[in-house]
């Protein structure tokens, strides 16, 4: 995308500009819908109707709240820590909006083709962990604390069995950039990896129950790596009030609902990548059927945003249906189960593609 | 100037100011978030560098892993905050010797090295060679290397868990 | 080598999401763990036994509606029940299979928001909804009877303030039809989610002598896997005449007295209720439910004790009467005080997550604690 | 290793079960309402805002008295002979002017003690639930008909027959007293 925006305004600058600026749409985007979905699908869950009165259906009712954030006061308690208090919700941000750089939307749309992208999307996750641990500690409360604590530590439990996961996926594929992995799942369903990737022979269907597994894992981690029930711990409203960001309001406290929903959107788009065909379409293209090939790339665009807001609502259907779990259930979760059965997946996915 | 010039400007301004701040802070905390940004800098000219798979190694390892595991530990024992640290100066003459001898060596070092300059070097991502070598030609150091980490976590473990009883 | 540690001192509450009201706990914590819970209670004093000295007999039944809000219904039926056992009034039949109905209908209504605020606590919201829906509809039975959702006064002493509506029997029997598949819906739901247990059960276990030395009644101690049930063990009103089963603790995913145990005793009890209203919905004599009010409630001197089973354990009245009509003492036997005090025996050794776990399966209100 | 391949299977699948219900939920429909343009219909006995009938009230002040947390003030003063007061609809002779009947509606406890004693039924609950006040002083109703100003003339015209029928007692004993006097 950077080479493109190059070659037609011929400035770096402006180039990077707008290369920068498409993730950052998309992090907006992604909170803002975000936001609605998850009220109108807890609502009907809940045989409610949620937001109804700005515009048709509430549809409005996300940027009504934007407005009013923005005109809150911005309250800040005597005894924080003001430097690192203010500083941490801009972290959190980042964190998140950093990973879209590497998210591939289409084979045209995406930050950079860094061969690192899969790794890169780990690591920058880190960054959100330090802000979360920053904005605990400033707040100058016990609450806050506790919930940074656990927030930074189930973050970082629970990257493990991703990272797991996610190297069986690059043994598999055998690269870390995830717009080559996204292309290596051709179009038509039946070539993604859930269903034993691209390459047609006995090794697919011995792969597909391994792949089911390593899914199941990776979408029960990354839903903990973005605290959301049942591992909201962090932010468990019952025991913690609302965890590290108790002490926020106003746009602070918008920004880290920003994170949370553009994080939700880039784990839910990392597990599309990489068992449910990235950007390709699953009934191959129309563009190409009636040879209108610069079609192609709106429609990738179209069923990546598809599939990633399709995990993201499954998230939240799976937040509108369980209770929450303890902190050390938690920890036993990640550790004797998702890690032993990543580990064991890890080894039989080897093998078979070995083989 | 150069585009890629302004950014390596910019990283190196964060390590360095980060860096100084690490130092000086009387602080516990400031210096442990400071620290965040020089590892971030850090791994930015890594970048610039061509060496991608370092950068997001070093932020892997060290934001992700090494400085949570301080800032933990400072978070857990609440009364460390409080302490005023030392960090005046102290020692000036001796100190200054030596620093003024590594700093002169090291300028030394930098002036007369032949560096190799390759214009338009094109960067290439290192992850397969890097791999490559790992499991060739440094395979002993690599195994032994993980041989320690799981000595020492198994280490940690015993410690901690005879902690308890 | 011994790591010097310290404890923390953590106040959860007055406002707090979990405290029920306004509870305040004082916890000493070791990282996590619990050391010790201290309950500060109090803030919603509303001088109830004051009160009571102040007013005549009939004007006190408005305020029993406000010690356990969840429940007034049944607290209008043990006010009732020990004046009228003082001025040795009998009440017709109609009016007792009324008051059975009512207060079946309340026991359902407030294990509704103990489970559902339950499950809240634990981090299900959507069960709360569910169950807050099925709760609507009892209140508006109730609403249709006498007028009001939650503060009813409509039990008094010698009958009722309102004949049942027509329609309240066919509504009834409609509600009970419906809410059977309720109860399994809820089963599947949460009771046998796989977190909620692991939540749940071998926490907060609540041993058989410490739940008698601590005078813990209703599905608290039920829950401990002890058969008590006032209904029962000293029936009061009609419910000899029923047939229902007293659900106790069994331990079916832990350990018999743990929370799921106390959840799930509640669970079972709507089961049992619904029978009770079964059998008592298609027999409602016929009758005069103002017949036997006195004209005016002047009791002779002397003392009574009764006691009821509300949703929540045993309430007692003691009465006083100086054969004025105000009455010269009232005390109250609140079963959230009484089972809340086991609080700090349950939570010791628990993480602070479980305190919310323990909390919400006492299921103390507020109002009535402080009273 | 049965029990830990057993909690795995139960975690999946009880959570697949509460999937499946939530999920059912989606398509049923809502069980809220729309409240200010949709309203609940409300059962007959609903008990809401009090109201009275003043042209009813004979001032007996009974409802004050029944009511447990005093919320209705009631003063009246006695007709002077002469003046017609009417009657009440169900035929009872009014003989008292209700000066004052105040409900300090924020104070109500919506119990409806003070419903059942009124002899004339006067005193009743509404089905208004929507009279929300920004001042507290606007949740007091005044019920009586009399303005402050005939009130106060009422009150003037009782105490002025009171003087006047204390003056003709106070005569009335005086002239004994006058005659008796030549006596002693």
């Amino acid at each position: 995308m950077y080479q493109y925006f190059y070659e037609l305004l011929g400035s770096e600058i402006l180039a990077t500009l707008i290369t920068a600026a498409v993730p950052l749409v998309n992090v907006l985007l992604a909170a803002l819908i975000g936001v609605y979905l998850e009220r109108k699908v807890s609502a009907h869950m809940q045989d409610r109707l949620g937001p109804m009165r700005t515009g048709w259906h509430g549809i409005f009712q996300t940027v009504a709240d934007f407005i009013k954030m923005l005109q809150k006061e911005d309250a800040v308690s005597t005894e924080v820590d003001k430097k690192l208090y203010n500083l941490a919700p801009v972290l959190v941000f980042t964190g998140s909006f950093a990973a879209y750089a590497v998210i591939p939307f289409s084979s045209k749309v995406i930050g950079t083709e860094a061969e690192v992208g899969i790794f890169y999307l780990l690591a920058i996750s880190s960054l959100v962990v330090a802000g979360i641990l920053m904005a605990g500690w400033s707040s100058n409360n016990k609450y806050s604390l506790l919930g940074a604590m656990r927030s930074a530590s189930q973050i970082i439990s629970y990257e493990i069995p991703t990272a797991i996961v996610v190297l069986s996926m690059v043994m598999y594929t055998g690269t870390l950039s995830l717009d080559k992995m996204s292309q290596m799942q051709t179009a038509y369903f039946w070539n993604w990896n859930i269903l034993g990737g691209a390459e047609f022979g006995f090794a697919k269907f011995l792969l597909i129950p391994f792949m089911i597994v390593g899914f199941i894992i990776i979408y029960i981690s990354t839903l903990a790596e973005v605290n959301r029930t049942p591992f909201d711990i962090p932010e468990a409203e019952s025991e913690l009030v609302a965890g590290y960001f108790t002490e926020y309001c106003g746009m602070k406290w918008a920004m880290f609902m920003l994170s949370e929903y553009g994080n939700m959107f880039a784990v839910s788009g990392l597990v599309t990548i990489l068992f449910f065909g990235g950007y390709q379409s699953p009934l191959g293209y129309f563009g190409d059927a009636i040879g209108v090939h610069w079609m192609i790339p709106f429609e990738q665009v179209f069923w990546f945003i598809a599939k990633g807001w399709f995990f993201v609502f499954v998230q939240m259907w799976l937040r509108w249906t369980l209770p929450r779990l303890r902190v050390d259930q938690l920890m036993s979760l990640c550790w004797k189960y998702l890690i032993p059965y990543a580990f064991v997946n890890l080894i039989i996915i080897g093998i078979i593609t070995l083989l | 100037m150069d585009f890629y010039n302004i950014i390596f400007f910019l990283f190196a301004l964060i390590t360095i100011v980060s860096a100084f701040i690490v130092v000086t802070s009387r602080n516990i905390i400031y210096s442990g978030f400071s620290l965040l940004f020089t590892f971030f800098g850090v791994a930015g000219i890594y970048v610039l560098l061509g060496s991608d798979f370092i950068a997001v190694v070093q932020i892997m390892v060290y934001v992700g892993g090494i400085l949570i595991l301080i800032l933990f530990g400072v978070m857990l024992t609440n009364k460390i905050v409080d302490v005023e640290i030392r960090t005046g100066a102290s020692h000036m003459l001796p100190a200054a010797i030596g620093v003024g001898i590594l700093f002169g060596a090291l300028t030394a070092v930098m002036v007369f090295t032949g560096w190799k300059s390759e214009p338009g070097l094109v960067p290439q991502t290192t992850t397969v060679d890097i791999g490559k070598l790992l499991i060739t030609d440094y395979v002993l150091i690599f195994e032994l290397l993980a041989m320690l980490l799981l000595v020492a976590l198994i280490g940690a473990a015993t410690i901690a868990r005879r902690e308890k009883e | 080598m011994a790591l010097k540690t310290e404890t923390m001192v953590l106040n959860m509450g007055p406002q707090h999401p979990s405290t029920h009201g306004v509870l305040r706990l004082e916890l000493e914590l070791e990282g996590e763990l619990i050391k010790k819970v201290i309950p500060h209670i109090g803030y919603l004093h509303r001088c109830f036994e004051k009160h009571a000295e102040a007013m005549q007999y009939n004007q006190v039944i408005p305020y029993t509606d406000r010690m356990d809000y969840l429940a007034s219904m049944y607290n209008n039926f043990g006010y009732v029940i020990a004046v009228e056992k003082l001025m040795g009034i009998e009440v017709p039949e109609r009016v007792q299979y009324i008051r059975l109905i009512m207060g079946e209908l309340q026991r359902i209504a407030s294990h509704l928001v103990a489970l559902g605020t339950y499950g809240l606590d634990i981090g299900a919201f959507t069960p709360f909804l569910y169950l807050f829906r099925d709760r609507e509809k009892i209140l508006s039975l109730f609403e249709m009877t006498c007028g009001a959702r939650l503060l009813y006064n409509y039990m008094w002493v010698g009958g009722l303030s309102h004949d049942i509506h027509p329609d309240f029997q066919r509504l009834t029997k409609e509600f009970i039809n419906y809410f059977k598949p309720t109860i399994v819906e809820l089963d599947s739901l949460l009771s046998y989610n796989k977190i909620f247990i692991e939540r749940t059960a071998n926490i907060g276990i609540l041993p058989v002598d410490t739940a008698i030395n601590y005078g813990v009644t209703g599905p608290m101690l039920r829950g401990s896997g002890i058969k008590f049930d006032l209904r029962r063990n000293d029936p009061y009103s009609i419910y000899n005449r029923f047939d229902f089963d007293i659900p106790v603790g069994k331990g079916l995913v832990g350990t018999v007295g743990d929370c799921w145990d106390r959840y799930y005793v509640r669970v079972r009890e709507m089961e049992e209720s619904l029978k009770i209203l079964e059998q008592a919905i298609d027999n409602i004599p016929e009758g005069d439910v103002q017949s036997a009010i006195p004209k005016r409630i002047k009791p002779p001197k002397g003392t009574v004790y009764s006691r009821v089973e509300t949703p929540r354990g045993e309430l007692g009245y003691f009465i006083i009467s100086d054969g004025s009509t105000n009455p010269f003492r009232v005390k109250v036997r609140a079963p959230s005080f009484v089972n809340l005090e086991v609080l700090g025996e349950l939570c010791k050794g628990h993480l602070v997550a479980d305190v919310i776990a323990i909390l919400g399966s006492v299921d103390i209100v507020l109002g009535e604690v402080d009273r | 290793m049965k029990q830990y391949l057993k909690n795995t299977w139960d975690g999946i699948w009880t959570v697949l079960i509460g999937m499946k219900i939530t999920f059912k939920h989606l398509f049923t429909p809502a069980v809220t309402i729309q409240y200010p343009d949709v309203k609940v219909p409300l059962p007959e006995r609903v008990r809401n805002r009090l109201y009275v009938n003043i042209d009813d009230c004979i001032g007996c002040d009974q409802c004050s008295r029944a009511c447990p947390v005093s919320c209705i003030e009631i003063e009246t003063t006695k007709a002077i002979p002469g003046e017609d007061l009417g009657t009440t609809s169900n035929g009872k002779k009014k003989a008292l002017w209700v000066t004052k009947f105040n409900i300090d509606i924020a104070k109500c406890c919506y119990c409806q003690l003070c419903v059942f004693p009124c002899p004339t039924e006067c005193i009743y609950m509404t089905d208004v639930y929507e009279f929300a006040e920004y001042e507290r002083e606007n949740l007091v109703y005044k019920f009586s008909a009399l303005t402050e100003t005939e009130a106060v003339e009422k009150k003037a015209n009782f105490e002025k027959f009171q003087a006047e029928k204390e003056a003709q007692k106070a005569a009335a004993a005086a002239k004994p007293k006058e005659e008796q006097k030549p006596v002693n």
